[in-house]
């Protein structure tokens, strides 16, 4: 029962956590991750950016994502929210959200899931540059993340 | 028929996000649909150069040259993903 | 500057997470866990425990191990919240956020925090059990835990 | 004078959360300080005896035996830590 969301609008970490432990006793960990917009990449000032992704295939690939994290540890839940469409420095772009009785099986969870999402799931930054927009390059340093997990 | 989706800088150096296109005779492929569209000229021929990185999906599932295509599929071209 | 509280309230989990990146642009990654009383443990049901902590060395040993998590990773801020007096099952006991710009310091230094957290750190757990009250007795899976950092 | 604090189950067994205590003459460590405390006999010899577990801690750092004491430090005994 992954709970997997795309969206414009920004949410609120604390309550989105919330859901992953509320009426439950036997949650003893909750990992989260939040990716947020920095001013800067790879040399280049931002002023801003936009979040494109593929409608349908994006949700499938997250659930698939926590799917597989609930098959390798021992989860009680599972939470992705991703925004979409127009961003800007300091804003929140994902959540990352993992329940578990112990904390190492959801940091473990967290990461990888976080990890398989930046090389899996279809969405992709389009940077505003002083130079103008451009798109971002896939990084090989995501892909060695991702590789650990193998 | 099938339906072809293109995403990100891939959408935007093609002009197209979304078309439909017949299929080739026999038994298609992701890389029967490539060479089709390759044999269009110009930004196709470049932008489905070998050595050029593109991933696709078949039906919203990631696949690869040989994955099988058939009437009705939805097949997506787009760059490597920078979510996250 | 890391931020350390202990306090019987309990906390905002996002309003306290959101301290971590106010006013910033150059933060890509808060990584946070958090901990919760469970309603079993070795075997017992729990209804209830108690935190107790030693005032003056909680602090100074928490602030020792976030100085020591930013002086092994690139970190821009963290923060731990621990309550001590009586909490229920489902209860929120610690929080620990940790800022970057890079996702894998975000983890690596939130673990290392909450390992070192629970060695490290002068506090003692009393559980209440149908059996009467009993001290939770150290656990060698936190040292074992710990000392991967090392 | 040196002030011992006690914690968790250490002050339960005890009875005892605070007290003060003369140090011994010489060169005093904590270990000096551990002795004193089991010649009290009954529950104190039995908390401290050896190979039970407790941790110490001089002016609020984590200590071990040999730890020098001085005058005016406070010293805290107490068990291994469960918090988190």
């Amino acid at each position: 029962m992954p709970s997997v969301r795309v969206q414009e609008a920004d949410f609120d970490t604390g309550k989105e956590l919330e859901t992953l432990t509320h009426g439950r006793r036997d949650v003893g960990a909750v990992a989260s991750f939040v990716g947020i917009v920095r001013d800067a990449n790879d040399g280049a000032r931002v002023s801003g950016m936009t979040l494109e992704h593929y409608p349908g295939m994006t949700e499938k690939a997250l659930e698939g994502i926590c799917a597989e994290a609930s098959s390798r540890w021992d989860l009680t839940d599972t939470l992705v929210i991703h925004r979409v469409g127009p961003l800007r420095p300091g804003d929140r772009i994902v959540l990352v959200g993992v329940a578990s009785p112990h904390r190492g099986d959801a940091f473990a969870a967290c990461e990888f899931i976080i990890d398989y999402l930046k090389t899996r799931a279809p969405f992709w930054k389009r940077e505003d540059t002083p130079e103008g927009p451009r798109w971002v390059e896939a990084r090989p340093s995501d892909d060695t993340a991702a590789k650990k997990w193998k | 028929m099938v339906t072809i989706l293109y995403f990100a800088s891939l959408r935007e150096s093609l002009g197209n996000s979304r078309e439909q296109l017949a299929l080739p005779m026999g038994n298609a492929t992701v890389s029967s649909v490539v060479e089709a569209l390759r044999a269009r000229g110009t930004q196709w021929t470049e932008a489905f150069a070998p050595g050029r990185t593109w991933r696709v999906a078949v039906n919203q599932q990631m696949a690869g040259l040989a994955t099988p295509v058939s009437p009705g599929d939805e097949i997506a071209f787009f760059p490597p993903v920078t979510g996250g």
